[in-house]
């Protein structure tokens, strides 16, 4: 039985739909990535899904609980957590505090000992004691992740990870998130890097309009005509 | 170490501001508390200069003689600031740093009321100008051994000044009327001056013949326009506007714009400042101030003690008479000291306060304590002739002897 | 010595100072306005923790003093009780009263909330001065003497001073115990970015108020001190400007230090009486300061002085280590 | 309801008009400053006193004439708005919140400096108008006729201004959007400036009017600015036509349950109804925004 599962999400902003009805299943085991145009839905998606905005309609169930409509923090309290589109931290607050906050909230076991086994994973060690606010964003970005990390998540929603980030910090970012699932870490990408979709995701999911239009292994959905043809405009 | 060089240091700075150093000759000292600045200036700068006033009168008259021995004033004058934390702090200083054998002050209700926690136990008297003290001055509170067995209200019952001048306004306002008025609506502010002074006035217009309707405004208001025009609704003879004079003189015009009612009472607006503000009115209008008016003083006495008081460089405010609740009483004060003899026996001093009599400039009968530590006297009422600035009629009624029906008499 | 140490001592040495002050000043008038200073210093210490760590502001905790005040007063005159008794209920009404103040700020995420508790203390004078038999009317409620406890006779003043400062140094520690504990860090993630803070699964909605309750006792606490002090208090005491005094002696001396908001209440309280410089002089001296702190020490005053410190410490170490360099004919 | 009830009635509801008056004019500066910084100016309510403090000098030492006086302290209280905006506010606009808090160090001070050279007594002005207008039964004064006409006129110039012209739109887009804005190549700083600027010439304007209607003492800001919060927060803020029409109904409000509630709850109902919008609808009446979304 999949971990989380979605079925006719709806949700509407003024005249735009931005979901159509949405069904889908996540499993903890295999990396599922979510792609689609701008303004498709896959952000919002994530805001509904983790409460910061309520559906229209459909259920959200979430190791068999019906989650549509709970406060985030209760969400997150589950195991269910998110990370941002744009690098997020406590800027005033250490890196090592940053974690920690995290750390102290987490409700299940967690693949690491503590903080520092996180800021040793993700590669922060050096700048634990310095405030978030200063560090150069691609290591905010390693940040938001090992603040995401700390809550001891069963599910990780990633709101393009790889953004803003260059060729080699995408590459070692990637590496990590690879190494989630096997510390029994779900994981669900949204982002544009085609490339490093096709390499970090078993399963992929388009979005387009609010409605998903392909949904499978990640080879076959990167070759499927419809997909492309949302992705490259109409052929004539 | 480290202790008795902190202490050294701080000693020396403390002692600056801590206990003034004593005189050589002999002094009676006197504390003032009063509002030299902050919002309540205009009525509490008139309390240190009618003291300062009596305090030169006394020593120019050679002092005061006690024991065989001539002692002069020494007048300790403390600026509350308009908050309480500096009242208490300033009354602590006199009780307990400086040692005063009196105290005279403050001009607002709360101020004076929580000093009297500290005159009391340490048998301080203190004089209180304010009319709202007569609910805290029950007989048991007075009684020796009481809370208040050492303060003296300087106003007299509020049902008596209200008595009086409710006899004399309709005294002076019906001959000018069409017809006799028969409806009053008494206009005032909603904190404790204006509650406590309505609820004894509205009796007094009742026991004179009126129907009242009472109507409080907010404090601070400026826009009196909705409340006057509820009261116009009314169908009011007289608008009696209370108490205090500022406040009333941004009422009364806009009453007028409005044309709310054929006559009007203004508590708390003194002549003198009628006649400079070059205010005219052609209803007709009567104007009264606590006690006296300054702007047309009823006595010689009253007259010539308020050109000493001006003489003394104080300014002409609403509320330059209130000075004169508390110049007799210093003067009062230190005659009792004489006849007592003594600095060290306040209860004997109490005692004669209650059994004397004193001929002050504050009312043409002489000043005299009932059994709760207040006064009786009459207060001025002066009518304006319509469409002029500096021609008043004034009158002086008689107080009642007994509170009206539904009047607690305190 | 270490900054550390050095800073311990130093604070050491100044609270002993304080306990001292009765013995070594004995005039009344410097006790009467440390009282004063103190009792504010502590409801300054609740609003440090509710700015200085969850970051939100309000321009309304004398009314919550007054709530504080209030409830003793009406305590003690309808059920006798005294003062031990009546400090738990205060403080525990004053926290429910903050509460009520905090909801605002759950539903609108822009600051302007603050308007409301400013608009609060209005509100609470108009009820208290409208109040009747129940509050007293606008004429206020009288108090009697703390008396004795354990054979302490707390109506000389110099023994309410020391009352008044075990509960301010009370305030301050657990101001600064909030500041280090678990709890302190999570008000100030919420400071610093509350849609992170939910996204870890914090309840920041249940924080914030938390924080206002607990300023809001810290005002209770300060209120039932200062009504026992005055004897008498009225719906006067506790509008809006006392309430803008707290805010802005909170900022001048630096919400986010541990002296900062007692180093406030000295400046806006203390001196100004103390030195009796005019209060027409001292208001323009402190509304300006205000404005130059805000702009030039944004921390407030006392963070600026121990910025000040430790950089002249530092400056201090790097000379002498230079001489000593020099010394040794490097 | 007999034909003396109904012109009572009337008579408060023109009553209520020059309430709204003043709190309008405050109301708007307030918005217009919030919509664009996203700063609560709490000294708004003394650039209204300086107004008035600044005509009672014109006409009563210098025996101005008062409609002189009235541009004048409009001018003055828009020159004292542009001095602190550039030595003050504009350090401010990344975290508005120290705005806020400058901005009440600034009313004790601004306050206290009146009271340190005209000291704290009431300061007042011969009506400039005088008279009374009869129309039935309803009396009006002159003077509140004036108040509202010169009240309406700045309303009238100031949505012409917004709406209309080419600065209004610009002005608009910086509220919306600052960042996208500046993008456009709208001088953004300069907005914020005029923006000063011409709020407390508004308020300069209000001070102006209110000292015509009766007296004021250097304590009258901290009366006003609460209204005009109330009026700026009811009507969304950053919102110039929310703040009209709050303003209309807080005057209304204040004027009917002066007239016809209980005369001591008076404030409190206009409170009330501020709290209770707020929680209700936070962005107010007509939708504003809730400041510049500061990264």
């Amino acid at each position: 039985m999949a971990a989380l599962e979605i079925s006719g999400l709806r949700k509407r902003f003024g005249g735009v739909e931005a979901l159509a009805g949405v069904d889908l299943s996540v499993t903890r085991d295999a990396i599922l990535g979510i792609v689609g145009p701008n303004g498709s839905g896959k952000t919002t998606l994530f805001n509904v899904i983790t409460g910061v905005f309520r559906p229209a309609a459909g259920r959200i169930v979430w190791e068999g609980h019906d989650i549509a409509g709970h406060p985030t923090h209760a969400i997150a309290r589950r195991g269910l957590v998110r990370t941002f589109q744009q690098a997020m931290s406590f800027p005033a607050l250490t890196v090592a505090e940053n974690v920690g906050i995290a750390w102290a909230r987490r409700r299940m076991a967690a693949p690491w000992a503590g903080p520092d086994a996180i800021l040793d994973f993700m590669g922060l060690s050096e700048q634990s004691a310095e405030p978030a606010g200063r560090l150069p964003f691609g290591l905010l970005r390693r940040l938001g992740l090992a603040v995401a990390l700390a809550t001891a998540p069963r599910l990780l929603l990633l709101d393009e990870p790889g953004a803003g980030l260059n060729e080699a910090e995408t590459a070692e970012l990637g590496e990590l998130i690879l190494q989630l699932p096997g510390r029994d870490i779900g994981v669900c990408l949204i982002d544009h890097d085609m490339a490093l979709m096709a390499r970090l995701c078993q399963r992929l999911v388009v979005l387009d309009f609010g409605t998903k239009i392909a949904e499978g292994p990640t080879r076959a959905v990167l070759e499927d005509p419809t997909v492309i043809d949302v992705y490259l405009g109409h052929r004539p | 170490m480290r202790q008795a060089f902190a202490a050294a240091a701080l000693a020396a700075a403390l002692s600056a501001f801590g206990a003034s150093g004593g005189h050589a000759e002999d002094v009676i000292k006197i504390g003032v508390v009063a509002a030299e600045s902050g919002s309540f200036v205009s009525a509490g700068n008139t309390i240190p200069a009618a003291e300062r006033l009596a305090t030169k009168e006394i020593n120019d008259a050679g002092g005061v003689k006690i024991g065989g021995k001539t002692y002069k004033i020494q007048l300790e004058v403390r600026d509350d600031r308009t908050s309480i934390d500096t009242a208490i702090a300033a009354a602590r200083e006199l009780v307990n740093d400086v040692g005063v054998q009196a105290i005279f002050g403050t001009e607002s209700h709360d101020f004076s009321i929580a000093m009297t926690k500290i005159t009391g136990p340490a048998k301080v008297l203190q004089f209180t100008g304010n009319s709202t003290l007569g609910q805290f001055l029950t007989k048991e509170a007075v009684a020796r051994g009481g809370a208040n067995h050492y303060v003296f209200q300087t106003e007299p019952q509020e049902f008596q000044r209200s008595g009086s001048t409710a006899k004399g306004v309709l005294a002076l306002l019906t001959p000018l009327m069409a017809q006799p008025p028969k409806h009053s609506v008494v206009f005032v502010a909603n904190d404790v001056a204006g509650r406590y002074l309505s609820s004894h006035y509205v009796r007094a217009l009742e026991a004179n013949g009126q129907k009242v309707d009472l109507v409080y405004y907010p404090p601070d208001t400026q826009d009196f326009t909705a409340l006057l025009t509820r009261i116009k609704g009314m169908k009011p003879d007289i608008v009696h506007f209370w108490y205090n004079g500022d406040e009333t003189l941004v009422a009364h015009p806009q009453a007028v714009q409005l044309d709310v009612a054929p006559a009007y009472f203004l508590f708390g607006v003194d002549p003198g400042v009628w006649r400079e503000r070059k205010l005219t009115s052609g209803a007709p209008l009567t104007l009264s101030c606590v006690p006296m008016c300054w702007g047309a003083p009823p006595t010689k006495a009253a007259a010539a003690y308020f050109d000493r008081y001006f003489g003394m460089g104080a300014t002409k405010g609403v509320q330059s008479s209130v000075s004169l609740l508390y110049y007799d009483y210093l003067h009062w004060y230190v005659k009792a000291l004489e006849a007592v003899g003594r600095l060290d026996d306040p209860d004997a001093v109490v005692d004669w306060l209650l059994k004397s009599k004193y001929q002050g400039v504050v009312s043409a009968a002489p000043l005299v304590f009932n059994d709760r530590h207040q006064v009786t006297f009459a207060t001025e009422v002066c009518l304006v002739k319509p469409n002029t600035s500096g021609q008043f009629k004034c009158a002086v009624e008689e107080p009642p002897a007994a509170p009206p029906p539904g009047d607690p008499g305190n | 010595m270490s900054g550390r140490v050095s800073g311990r001592v130093a604070s050491a040495a100044f609270l002993l100072l304080l306990v001292a002050l009765p013995w070594i000043s004995p005039s009344y008038r410097f006790l009467s306005i440390a009282i004063s200073t103190g009792t504010v210093a502590i409801t300054l210490y609740g609003l440090a923790v509710l700015f200085g760590q969850a970051g939100l502001m309000s321009v309304g905790h004398a009314a919550l003093m007054g709530v504080g005040a209030y409830s003793a007063a009406i305590l003690a005159l309808r059920l006798g009780i005294g003062f031990w008794g009546a400090l738990p209920c205060a403080m525990l009404t004053a926290a429910l009263a903050a509460g009520l103040i905090g909801l605002p700020s759950l539903r609108v995420s822009g600051h302007h909330f603050v308007i409301i508790t400013y608009a609060f203390c209005t509100l609470l004078t108009i009820v208290l001065t409208n109040g009747g038999d129940a509050t007293g009317g606008a004429s206020g409620l009288d108090l009697d003497p703390v008396g004795r406890l354990f054979g302490v006779n707390f109506d000389s003043v110099r023994n309410y001073y020391l009352l008044v400062l075990a509960a301010l140094l009370a305030a301050m520690l657990a101001t600064d115990l909030i500041a280090r504990s678990g709890y302190g860090r999570t008000l100030r993630a919420i400071r610093e970015n509350e849609a992170l803070a939910r996204a870890v699964g914090i309840n920041t909605a249940l924080h914030k108020l938390g924080a206002f309750m607990l300023s809001g006792a810290f005002a209770g606490l300060a209120g039932v001190l200062q009504a026992y002090y005055l004897r008498h208090i009225s719906p006067g005491l506790y509008g809006g400007l006392p309430s803008l005094y707290i805010a802005m002696s909170v900022m001048l001396g630096g919400a986010r230090v541990l002296y900062g908001p007692l180093a406030g209440a000295v400046i806006v309280n203390f001196l100004p009486e103390v030195l009796s410089i005019d209060p027409v002089d001292s208001r323009m001296a402190y509304g300006a300061g205000l404005v130059l702190v805000i702009l030039l020490l944004p921390g407030g005053v006392i963070a600026s002085l121990a910025d000040l410190g430790a950089w002249a410490a530092a400056l201090a170490r790097r000379t002498a280590g230079r001489w000593t360099q020099l010394a040794q004919g490097r | 309801m007999d034909a003396a009830a109904m012109a009572i009635l009337l008579q408060q509801l023109v009553n209520s008009l020059a309430i709204s008056a003043i709190i309008i004019m405050i109301g708007i500066g307030i918005t217009l400053v919030f919509g664009l910084t996203g700063i609560i100016n709490f000294a708004q309510g003394e650039l209204l006193m300086l107004g008035g403090v600044a005509t009672w000098l014109l006409v009563g030492r210098a025996g101005v004439n008062f409609f002189a006086a009235l541009v004048a302290a409009a001018v003055i209280v828009g020159a004292v708005g542009f001095l602190l905006e550039r030595s003050i506010f504009r350090f401010t606009l990344r975290r508005p919140m120290n705005g806020f808090i400058i901005s009440l160090g600034l009313s004790v001070f601004l306050q206290h400096f009146v009271i340190r050279f005209w000291n704290s007594y009431q300061k007042s002005i011969p009506d400039p108008v005088g008279g009374v207008w009869q129309v039935g039964s309803i009396r009006i004064a002159a003077v509140r006729v004036m108040v509202v006409a010169v009240t309406a006129a700045a309303v009238g110039f100031t949505f012409f201004a917004i709406s209309r012209s080419r600065h209004g739109l610009a002005l608009r887009a910086a509220v919306a959007d600052q960042d996208t804005a500046r993008l456009m190549g709208i001088p953004v700083a300069r907005y914020v400036t005029a923006v000063f600027v011409y709020g407390s010439a508004l308020a300069g304007l209000g001070g102006a009017l209110m000292i015509a209607l009766f007296p004021i003492t250097p304590f009258v800001g901290q009366d006003v600015v609460v209204g005009g919060f109330a009026v700026a927060l009811i009507g969304g803020l950053g919102n110039v036509a929310g703040a009209v029409v709050a303003g209309l109904i807080l005057g209304f409000a204040d004027g009917l349950s002066a007239g016809y509630g209980l005369p001591e709850w008076t404030e409190a109902y206009s409170f009330a109804l501020m709290i209770l919008i707020l929680l209700v609808r936070p962005q107010g009446l007509l939708g504003g925004t809730e400041g510049p979304a500061i990264v």
